[in-house]
């Protein structure tokens, strides 16, 4: 029951992060913050687009 | 339709709705019947601030010898006080008259009255004029309670608008009624010379706010020289030669004092008579609005003290954006949760968020309290107001920031710090990480978020 | 060993992380030679700001009367401002020693010098004493760099610990280097009424900061009668009788003037001396540390003025506890790119994040600025304080907050707020959704805010 409590909080972001993970097509709840108590900052948004980026560019 | 939008009312609730809509090319009509810029403009935050300015002016100017400035003959020029308070007022309402009149907004000067969905009549000098409105705002905002008690129509007793321009400063005040208001006017005469005594029905002044907050406000208060009767119902006014002879009763008994002035700060109540006929739903507190703003008719808006949420003017024009944003179609809903509330004494008291007895409660007692006082802050020292403190109240599980109350210098200033921590989430944590400025009276939310885990750098231990 | 950490030098940098390291249960010695406290306490940040505080007493109350509070014979009592200030440091240091006390920091007073990567000398009186440590923090601060032009060592010249203590108000003063410490110093003392005269080097003073901030400090303080020169370098000071000769030179020739006193701030430099012979990494700038706070050295940290980062007492306290978390395997990076600066004048500035110029470089013009001037402010009008602007800068896509500059009343408590906000990655949007409380000088902030989109309220039209 806990668990489920816990995973009722959502995601600690910033808003800058939000619009971005917005705009790049990045499911924030799957991103692990680096800010403070683990808040996904606009950073991490951008690293996570870095490494799909990279992964894309392997596919191809 | 001749306007997108009819605004009923014309304080800080209306006049920013009609402005912020005028910014998005909407056509507006602004109806007031008295004078632009409501209770908040006229006889409500700006004319009492504007007191308070003179008030501690006096105060630091008596006491500025130990930091090296001395003066003779400090005195109390109690008309300019008057004149300088009617001249800010002046400007401010002009300049809200020159912002309404360049955002093309049309002030009709009348009584509004709907009439219909759509339909307004304004009544002015016995003339009466219809216009019609897609939307309809109302913010036709407050008026003062009257108390029923003999002697309550008596010349010597009056509301706070009153008090905000007696002739003279008076010798003696009794105040009944301990809220915001009461309180901020105790303090402006009591400054002044006069002997003043506030008389509260309830077990404490300041009803809602932190318990620790509000009787440290009250200690200091009486400190000063309020004399503050709780649990003191005010049983009959009598005219005593010069004064008037106030009884009351409290738990020890019938008590008179005799003043020269009753300020009369029992609480507001919304003017409902702009409803007219219509078939607009109300409750003993004022007119039902949704999150949205709406009324029960869908394009019939209410903001401000007429809604009877909380009757604060950050709080009524914050609403006349949110409904514009809604008449527009940008679905917005209002969150009462984050409303900072002021007390513009000396000291400063200043809360938003959760109280500590509301935390306690929602929070099952899950929740961790940290206090610093101001007397450990450089930079209060160096202005010599060490009084009060800053106390946070963060929930146990997340370190979430979800109350914060301020007694102390700025407190007023600094509350806009803790607003937005807890609009934004902020935890205990990223307050930290948050390099403060030294030195500043802020670096007193620092401390006291560090005091949470026990960590605070300028007290041995916080009070948690 | 014998401590798990060893901290030179008593400055905010030093005793707080002694303090935040003894909560954290450490075995802490604290060595430093002069006075705990430091730069900052003893002769930087408190007791400019307690002169600041007499400074604007006496401004306020020669301005009182349009307050209705009228006075006479206002007189400056410069024995008096200089004890309350000197009593103001007492306590602030006491403070601290007794904190240290408290929390078990064992302090040994004398001259630290790093001999090994564990062992410090500590030279006390020609007495020598060694200690060992786990870790060790160099904390050990700046001192004033002098300049070196004919005339310098003269009596009459001196760096801002002597302007501090001046005997006696000086008629005239002229203050070498226009940065922070220089323009507060020629704000208290023109205020008090020397004829005050700034001479920059560089086109601006201020350097570092916002232009069109600084230009309109620059402007306040010319209007309050101080003759600042930019591009302007001292050649060589003369005593001229009584008076000490300034000769300088500007786009327009050579200049003199001759003055009571001369202020030189020019800069400060780190005290590295406590280095020793060991082989630790430095910059002209001071101790080379990563973002974690250590030198080349991983058991020896630097924080603080020495590292030559900021050097603001802030960024001390703040390494000062980010070293620590660090020593005992918290891992947390030092980030500066939120760091307020304040100065204290009047009106004041405060700037937190990128100034317009760097804004528009690092985001290619992809910037939004919009200014909201104190003059609308309703708070602002209230207390007479209505010179100076909030002038918020965010990215044009996501429009995330990205610098603030205040000039004007209180800016340096209003700016905790903006800190928070580029902190927490905050947009416009989200400061708009924050009620701030109605009448604030915070309030202008929201109006900036609102201002990005056009929508301010109380301004008919942003400066964009
Ligand atoms: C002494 C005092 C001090 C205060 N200090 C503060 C403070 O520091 N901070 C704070 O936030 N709040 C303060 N308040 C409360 C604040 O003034 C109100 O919350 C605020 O004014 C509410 O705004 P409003 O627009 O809803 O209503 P109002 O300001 O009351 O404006 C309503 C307007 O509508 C007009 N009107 C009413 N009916 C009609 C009609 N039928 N047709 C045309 N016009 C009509 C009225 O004439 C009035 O001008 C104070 C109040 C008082 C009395
Ligand atoms: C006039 C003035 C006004 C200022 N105002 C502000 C302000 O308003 N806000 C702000 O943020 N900053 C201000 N500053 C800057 C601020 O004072 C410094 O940034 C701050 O003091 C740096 O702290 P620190 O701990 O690094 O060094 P310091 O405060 O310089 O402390 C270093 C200490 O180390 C001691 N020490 C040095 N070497 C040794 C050794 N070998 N052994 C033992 N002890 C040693 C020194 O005696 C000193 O006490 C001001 C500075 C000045 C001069």
């Amino acid at each position: 029951k806990i668990k489920e409590e816990d995973n009722k909080r959502k995601v600690l972001a910033t808003p800058v992060a939000r619009k971005l993970a917005r705009d790049l097509n990045i499911d924030i709840n799957t991103i692990k913050g680096t800010g403070p108590v683990g808040r996904v900052m606009k950073e991490d948004i951008y690293r996570e687009e870095e490494k799909r980026n990279e992964k894309e560019s392997k596919a191809e | 339709m001749q306007f997108d939008v009819i605004i009923i009312g014309g304080g800080p609730g209306g006049y920013t709705a009609a402005i912020y809509a005028a910014k998005q090319k909407m056509k507006v009509a602004l109806i007031e019947k008295e004078k632009i810029g409501g209770t908040c403009l006229n006889v409500g935050c700006i004319p009492t601030k504007a007191l308070i300015h003179s008030s501690d002016l006096y105060r630091e100017i008596k006491d500025s010898d130990k930091f090296g400035i001395t003066s003779k003959d400090v005195e109390i020029n109690w008309g300019e006080i008057q004149k300088n308070k009617n001249s800010i007022v002046d400007n401010l309402t002009n300049g809200v008259k020159g912002l309404l009149r360049q955002n093309k907004v049309q002030v009709f000067e009348g009584t509004g009255k709907i009439i219909g969905r759509n339909s307004v009549s304004i009544l002015n000098n016995s003339v009466k004029t219809t216009i019609e409105g897609e939307n309809i705002i109302i913010a036709s905002g407050s008026v003062p309670i009257d108390i029923r008690i003999p002697g309550s129509e008596l010349e010597e007793v009056g509301s706070s608008t009153k008090a905000l321009s007696y002739e003279k400063i008076p010798k003696s005040l009794a105040i009944i009624g301990g809220g915001v208001i009461g309180v901020e006017m105790a303090y402006i005469y009591n400054t002044l010379g006069s002997k003043v005594t506030i008389l509260e029905m309830l077990p404490k002044i300041l009803g809602r706010m932190d318990s620790e907050s509000s009787n440290t406000l009250k200690q200091t208060l009486e400190s000063q020289g309020i004399d503050i009767y709780t649990e003191a119902r005010a049983l009959s006014i009598e005219k005593n030669r010069e004064l008037a002879k106030v009884k009351f009763e409290t738990k020890t008994g019938v008590q008179e004092i005799s003043v020269e002035k009753v300020l009369v700060s029992v609480g507001r109540k919304p003017n409902l008579d702009v409803i007219g006929k219509l078939d607009i739903k109300i409750s003993k507190k004022g007119i039902i609005i949704d999150d949205y703003l709406r009324t029960n008719i869908p394009n019939i808006y209410a903001i401000g003290d007429v809604t009877g949420k909380l009757m604060l003017a950050h709080v009524a024009s914050h609403q006349g954006i949110t409904a514009v944003k809604n008449i527009i179609g940008e679905r917005t809903r209002m969150n009462y949760n984050v409303v900072p509330s002021c007390i513009y004494t000396n000291p400063e008291m200043a809360s938003v968020g959760l109280t500590e007895e509301e935390a306690k409660e929602k929070y099952n007692d899950e929740i961790i309290i940290s206090v610093f006082p101001f007397g450990y802050n450089g930079k209060s020292m160096t202005i010599g107001e060490t009084n009060g403190f800053v106390k946070i109240i963060a929930d146990k599980k997340y370190s979430g920031i979800i109350g914060v109350h301020i007694v102390g210098p700025h407190a007023t200033e600094l509350i806009a710090e803790a607003a937005l921590a807890i609009q934004l989430e902020c935890t205990v944590e990223e307050l930290i990480e948050t390099i403060h400025a030294h030195p500043t009276l802020s670096e007193a939310i620092l401390e006291a978020a560090l005091g949470i885990d026990d960590e605070a750098i300028h007290i041995f231990k916080s009070r948690k």
